[in-house]
């Protein structure tokens, strides 16, 4: 029993080096994926201290709107470009129906109104487009769909997806775009000032209503790339709203505010789901999968109940 | 405590509410025949539950609109949504089986689970045709559910016997791995004794990949492990959105797709169609007609579809679940025409469809009047045997549809037989007091 | 009970000085840092059983740190803590509370979603012992437990002159109100010492006075002992037996309001002279 | 007008401390404790019975559970399906183990379970708070939703992976199963739900309920007061929990007969939270309301179009139910916070002054 848990997982991952670089390989791009998800929570958090539960119903319904628009005949790229616009009206129509009234409202309400809003957008996206899960167009999008077989000698080989790359190529740019985004433009100004004090930021005439409006897009455009590459990994379908739940684990991780925390805390269990469910997860039956991200945010929480990036929390009275 | 005195007055509302709810149950139509489908177009089993919905609606509209209904007698229709969950198909169960419903088509095995108990009580009869508990197989313990024309364990193992046919014998099975990768719910689970029973007595070594509802689309581990393990061939039990990710996965492994075998369920043009030109020999099991070359079909094309009566994309019809969905309708339908002709009358009752489906037999001369020469196998229920372990064919995607890749195999009733009367027993001991059968035979 | 409310004062110093009293309070040589940034260095002084004692100082000159100190809500790096002639270094608060010390807080710190009496029936927790299972049936020791104490609190009640407020949730009251209900909860505890933490700040001249009028009250009437932190000089003066004086997180002066008036490093302090 | 409690005078403190002061609020409570003992069992139907008021029950114990953690002593928790799981499957394995005890007993006890499971989780909450809290249970969720899968022992080992409620007798009666009529069942949900509604109703209004208060409200000040922090906090979880695992034990003997680890999955967990946000954070009356409404509108939604004659697809019921329950949520939230328990406040306030208008 010691020897399975403490012994064997390592031989194994000397054994088949091939497998263990898979692992990590799917590891790294599911941990792409998980930051994306975060990236777009972080954005909406920093802005506006919500925690929007909707995020993971925004990649679907981003997703949807895309492949629903190809297949009513809207050629690929104008139906991005559509797609976009949409997410700009959800955006808009968030802020004003939704968060404008319940400025100042408790963090835990702000959040259940995220939750009705993930309701309402699971309906109406089955409403438009039909709840049966539909194929990313990934081709027509011009994403590579190929693989390349790595070898070595005769130790074995790893397969990497040419899509699993592009993923990693664009969730780079993505954050290199937000990165400079943040850093050079006058609302990237606006932005940081209104995350750092609302008030203050009122005072010095930055309307915060634009702002959101502005952070909501974005963290839309970030659903819909995230949309693509994960439609593109499986379908474009409703289950896909369980992964944001993830996201969760990876914010704590990486801290609620920090866009480097959401790729580091993304990766981490990316990495740490992977490995730990090839290597460790069939002792207990497998598909640990599931709550094996929660549990690792977990023991860290009680090491460091601040996250990885935060600054420790001093209680004053 | 000002919380604590709303209570009483809390409550007023919500039973106000809650009473007006009663308003919700109408009254039964007096002369026509009631059929409850419980669906899903919605969620993630979406993508199979759809093709399978337009299949059974389709065909009993088609019924009613060419023919003025069954035995001169009209089908009332009604769809109630339950998402592959089993709490709101109960809720259907509820809301629907006072409307005098005939018979019910889970579709989903939990839902089936719980309506099992609910059958014999209610006397409703329960239609889980190729799926739910292979144990209801057994007439005299369970008189209310029929699962014709096979059970899972029957598939489990016309797919073993039909790897042992690709290795040149069953006994070339030893020493094999095969391995199972099956959603992780009640559905995927079922096969699994006999499959354990099968490799304890060809010695092959079975090895299995659970799919939670979950991790659905996100199986990258589970491939994974089939690449560490190189079992010999996969078989799979999967279901809505889980298919099309399996399908995809196992190209991405690079998986002979020649040695992967899907249950009937994982059988859908569009689970195979994901996998792109990598599917190409992705097999899996059918017991329900390819293609839409069927007299039948043409006359739901005709009477339903293009009467704009339905939901169904013309191109649809003719896929392996839209074909399977009305293979259900047309036992649906038989067990009535034989329940109006078992007791005369022709506005039945749930009892009278129990007889009709009991005394159901769809011979090759029957198939050929309904137009479906060759749609499905010969099938005949008893008294004795609800799923009549039929044989059933394997099918392989050729890149862009399915053709029929072998004859009909027939399940080792020898082997599966005595494990579903020693499981229906162990369910009737468990559950006990279970009633013990007191309908009459109606052969 | 109105009666001790009724009578009202003499000089409160000229008490202090009559009769000999014991320590209840010692802190010696206490030092508390945050990450690298000191708040206390090295302080020591002692409070006097019955004596109101007063902690000044300039803002950020460790005040509140030090109740937090007292309190057990922060442990000091170094030193020590002599309660009751028993020496600590670490203590819980609520061991804290137990051991008779109560206070109230700079910013109100009330139970917002809960009423007045809610807000100081809360400050007889620990006097309250029924368990669970008595909860449950409430009929009986649960029932009468709850009602000899609500005895207690509608004393206090009265005594602060908030019944007309009982049954309003605290957070819609008025600032001043909310002081007040805070001071309450906190003498609901029925604590050996009780710490005050600004409890003027924010209030206009009036509801100072009905504020100083009830500190000396509790003082007098209930024995218990303060210490407070306070800007206003003038209340400062008035009400405390002794003053410790704090800037930068040390002690700079300590002693009898007038000396304390009188000495240099204390004028600098407060005009803010250089170091 | 008739709402108005002038007159009414207390003359002791015990009066003034009842559960309802005001006589108008105790003939209320006797007006729907008779509606709900007589009036529906003599009138209702067996679809309203098992399709809405057995659930509605069952869901306003568990929205109850919820308040309790979340409501009373602030911590949220996203984990209330699972612990209403615990119950489910500890009230199965007891009632396989003995067969003969009383199943409505065994329900009652499955909750120490629940409770316990709900303790070690809560273990966390010492020393994390708010979102991060969310996490722990998040992981609750999951992990137990993965044991019910995973560990046969659960279930028995059935082939199915469902726990499926044995026939089982009390007092004379069927009381689960399928044979079980739906009146009994509603009869034994109903007691339990008002039983544990009164008990709570009694330890909210004292010196527990106030300890959870002052956690919920400001927990450092509530500790300088004596109240020391994790016991408190790992009682409301155990409280909780016991609750929810009641629920669920209920949820499956004597709603749906059988239940698969799907059926507490956190969907449910939601479903919860929203009857306890909508009802009214911290009100046990809100509890009820919330899961009136959460429950009960969606199955109107279902079947109003085919009762008044208007042929909608079901699909498009259900999407137009998740839409309209999504935007009411929203709606709702905006309008008033603090739930329908406040609306009804301020119902009652209005009533009060009646006809005037302050």
């Amino acid at each position: 029993m010691l020897y399975d848990i403490f012994i064997d997982p390592f031989v194994q991952m000397y054994d088949m080096p091939d497998f263990f670089l898979q692992v990590l390989w799917e590891g790294f791009v599911a941990g792409i994926l998980y930051a994306l998800i975060a990236l777009g929570f972080v954005l909406i958090f920093k802005a506006s201290g919500v925690f929007n539960f909707a995020q993971g119903i925004m990649v679907v319904f981003a997703g949807l709107t895309l492949v629903g628009l190809n297949e009513n005949g809207v050629p690929a790229y104008l139906a991005l470009a559509l797609t976009i616009g949409a997410m700009g009206i959800l955006a808009y129509g968030v802020e004003r129906v939704v968060m404008r009234p319940l400025v100042n409202q408790p963090d835990i309400i702000l959040l259940m109104a995220t939750i009705g809003l993930t309701y309402f957008l699971i309906g109406f996206g089955e409403f438009v487009f039909g709840g049966e899960p539909k194929q990313m167009i990934t081709e027509e999008l011009g994403l590579p769909t190929g693989s390349t077989a790595i070898e070595f000698g005769d130790r074995g080989l790893v397969i990497l997806q040419h899509i699993d790359i592009a993923a990693a190529v664009i969730a780079v740019l993505m954050v290199a775009a937000l990165g400079i985004f943040f850093n050079k433009t006058r609302i990237g100004r606006a932005l940081r000032a209104v995350a750092d004090d609302h008030q203050a930021a009122l005072s010095v005439g930055i309307s915060l209503n634009q702002i959101w409006a502005i952070v909501w897009f974005a963290a839309g455009l970030v659903a819909l790339a995230t949309g693509i590459m994960w439609g593109a990994r499986s379908d474009v379908s409703f289950a896909l709203e369980i992964v944001a739940f993830k996201a969760l684990p990876v914010l704590i991780l990486g801290g609620f505010t920090s866009i480097p925390g959401a790729i580091v805390g993304g990766l981490i269990i990316g990495f740490g789901e992977k490995i730990g469910e090839l290597y460790w997860g069939g002792l207990v039956g497998g598909g640990i999968e599931s709550w094996l991200a929660y549990i690792i945010a977990l023991i860290f929480l009680l090491f460091r109940p601040q996250g990885l990036f935060g600054e420790r929390i001093i209680e004053r009275v | 405590m000002k919380s604590i005195t709303q209570l009483a007055l809390g409550t007023a509302v919500a039973v106000g509410v809650a009473f007006s709810g009663l308003a919700t149950t109408a009254a039964q139509a007096e002369d026509s025949n009631y059929v409850p489908l419980l669906t899903y177009r919605t969620g993630p089993f979406a993508a199979s539950g759809i093709h399978i919905a337009n299949g059974m609606h389709d065909y009993l509209k088609m019924l009613n609109e060419r023919d003025g209904g069954i035995g001169g007698v009209k089908l009332e229709l009604e769809e109630c949504e339950t998402g592959y969950n089993a709490q709101k198909g109960v809720e259907c169960y509820e809301a629907t089986k006072g409307k005098g419903a005939l018979v019910y088509n889970p579709y989903s095995t939990g839902i089936t689970l719980q309506l099992i108990p609910k059958a014999g009580v209610d006397k409703i009869p329960v239609l889980s045709m190729g799926y739910g508990l292979s144990a209801a197989a057994v007439g005299s313990v369970f008189p209310w559910v029929f699962n014709v024309p096979d059970t899972y364990w029957d598939g489990a193992s016309v797919v073993i016997k039909y790897i042992g046919e690709q290795e040149g014998g069953l006994d070339n099975l030893k020493g094999k791995k095969i391995g199972y990768i099956f959603l992780d719910a009640g559905y995927g689970r079922e096969p699994i004794p006999l499959l354990e029973q099968l490799s304890e007595k060809y010695g092959f070594e079975l090895m299995q990949y659970p799919v939670g509802v979950k991790e659905m689309q996100n199986q990258s581990s589970q491939w994974l492990n089939v690449r560490r393990d190189r079992p010999d061939y996969m078989v799979m039990w999967g279901w809505g959105a889980m298919n099309p990710t399996a399908i995809k996965e196992a190209v991405k492994i690079r998986f002979p797709m020649d040695k992967f075998i899907g249950v009937w369920w994982s059988a859908g043009d569009d689970d195979a169609a994901a996998g792109g030109d990598g599917a190409k020999g992705y097999k899996a099991m059918n017991f329900s007609g390819v293609g839409s070359d069927f007299p039948a079909l043409d006359d739901i094309k005709k009477h339903v579809v293009d009467a704009g009566l339905s939901s169904t994309d013309a191109e649809t019809i003719g896929g392996t679940l839209y074909n399977r969905g009305v293979l259900n309708s047309v036992i649906i339908a038989e067990g009535i025409r034989t329940a109006q002709e078992l007791t005369g009358k022709k506005v039945i009752t749930g009892e009278d469809m129990r007889m009709g489906l009991e005394a159901l037999n769809l011979d090759e001369a029957r198939l050929k009047e309904l137009g479906l020469s060759g749609f499905a196998h010969p099938m005949k229920v008893t008294c004795d045997d609800h799923a009549g372990s039929h044989p059933v064919f394997i099918q392989e995607w050729d890149g862009s549809q399915w053709r029929q890749a072998s004859g009909w195999i027939e399940p080792m009733t020898d082997v599966v037989r005595p494990l579903l009367e020693a499981a229906a027993a162990e369910y009737a001991e468990k559950n006990a007091p279970w009633p013990a059968r007191t309908e009459p035979c109606p052969n | 009970m109105n009666a001790f409310a009724t009578e009202m004062s003499a000089e409160p110093a000229s008490v202090a000085e009559a009769v000999p009293r014991e320590e209840l309070l010692r802190v010696d040589n206490v030092s508390l840092s945050f990450g690298g940034v000191k708040a206390i260095t090295d302080i020591s002084f002692d409070i006097l059983k019955g004596e109101i004692r007063a902690i000044i100082g300039p803002n950020g000159a460790g005040k509140t740190s030090m109740l937090n100190v007292i309190n057990g809500f922060y442990h000091p790096q170094q030193g020590t803590i002599t309660w009751q002639g028993k020496e600590r270094r670490k203590m819980k608060p609520y061991e804290a509370a137990s051991q008779g010390i109560a206070r109230t807080f700079q910013n109100v710190a009330l139970f917002k979603g809960m009423t007045t009496l809610d807000n100081i029936m809360s400050g007889r927790s620990l006097k309250m012992h029924r368990n669970f299972f008595w909860q449950l049936i409430w009929r009986g020791p649960a029932e009468r437990e709850e009602i000899e104490h609500r005895k207690k609190v509608e004393e206090i009640i009265d005594f602060l002159e908030i019944q007309a407020i009982r049954k309003t949730p605290v957070g819609r009251l008025p600032y001043g109100l909310q002081k007040r209900v805070e001071l309450g909860r906190a003498l609901a505890m029925e604590p050996d010492l009780l710490l005050l933490d600004e409890p003027m700040a924010g209030m206009n001249l009036e509801e100072k006075e009905d504020m100083s009028r009830f500190i000396i009250d509790v003082n007098q009437e209930f024995g218990t002992t303060i210490a407070l932190i306070e800007h206003d000089m003038g209340v400062v003066m008035d009400l405390s037996d002794r003053v410790v004086v704090l800037d930068y997180g040390k002690k700079i002066a300590d002693g009898p309001p007038e000396d304390v008036q009188a000495n240099q490093n204390v004028i600098d302090a407060y005009l803010g002279v250089s170091h | 007008m008739f709402y108005r409690e002038a007159g009414q005078f207390k003359t002791s403190y015990k009066a003034d401390q009842a559960l309802m002061p005001i006589l108008q609020d105790r003939v209320g409570l006797l007006v729907i404790l008779a509606i709900a003992f007589v009036v529906i069992p003599v009138f209702a139907n067996d679809f309203f019975l098992t399709s809405i008021m057995i659930p509605f029950l069952v869901f306003s114990l568990a929205a109850i559970g919820l308040n309790v953690l979340t409501g009373f002593c602030g911590q949220l928790s996203l984990g209330t399906g699972a612990f209403m799981g615990v119950g489910a499957y500890a009230a199965y394995k007891l009632t396989t183990i003995f067969p003969d005890a009383n199943v409505i007993v065994m329900v009652l006890l499955s909750g120490v379970f629940s409770a316990a499971i709900g303790a070690i989780f809560g273990l966390p909450s010492l020393r994390i708070k708010g979102l991060y809290l969310a996490v722990t249970t998040l992981a609750a969720q999951f992990f137990l939703e993965w044991c019910f899968i995973r560990i046969g022992w659960l279930y028995n080992y059935n082939a199915s992976g469902a726990i499926e409620i044995p026939h089982r007798e009390a007092f004379g009666l069927v009381v689960s199963g399928a044979e079980a009529t739906p009146i009994v069942r509603y009869f034994i949900v109903l007691c339990i739900t008002a039983g544990i509604a009164f008990l709570m109703a009694n330890v909210l209004r004292g010196r527990i309920g106030r300890s959870w208060m002052m956690i919920r409200d400001m927990d450092i000040a509530a500790e300088l007061m004596g109240i020391r922090p994790l016991q408190t906090k790992l009682l409301a979880f155990a409280v909780s929990s016991y609750i929810c695992g009641v629920a669920g034990a209920m949820m499956v003997f004597f709603w749906l007969n059988a239940a698969e680890p799907s059926s507490y999955s956190i969907a449910l967990s939601f479903q919860i939270l929203f009857m306890v946000i909508l009802g009214g954070l911290g009100s046990l009356g809100g509890a009820f309301m919330g899961a009136a409404f959460i429950w009960i509108l969606p199955v109107f939604l279902k079947f109003i179009p085919g009762t008044i004659g208007i042929d909608v697809a079901a699909e498009t019921v259900e999407h137009v139910t998740f839409m309209i329950v999504g935007a009411l949520i929203i709606f709702f939230l905006i309008v008033e916070p603090h739930g329908f328990a406040r609306l009804w406040q301020i119902a009652k306030q209005k009533l009060r002054v009646w006809p005037f208008p302050y």
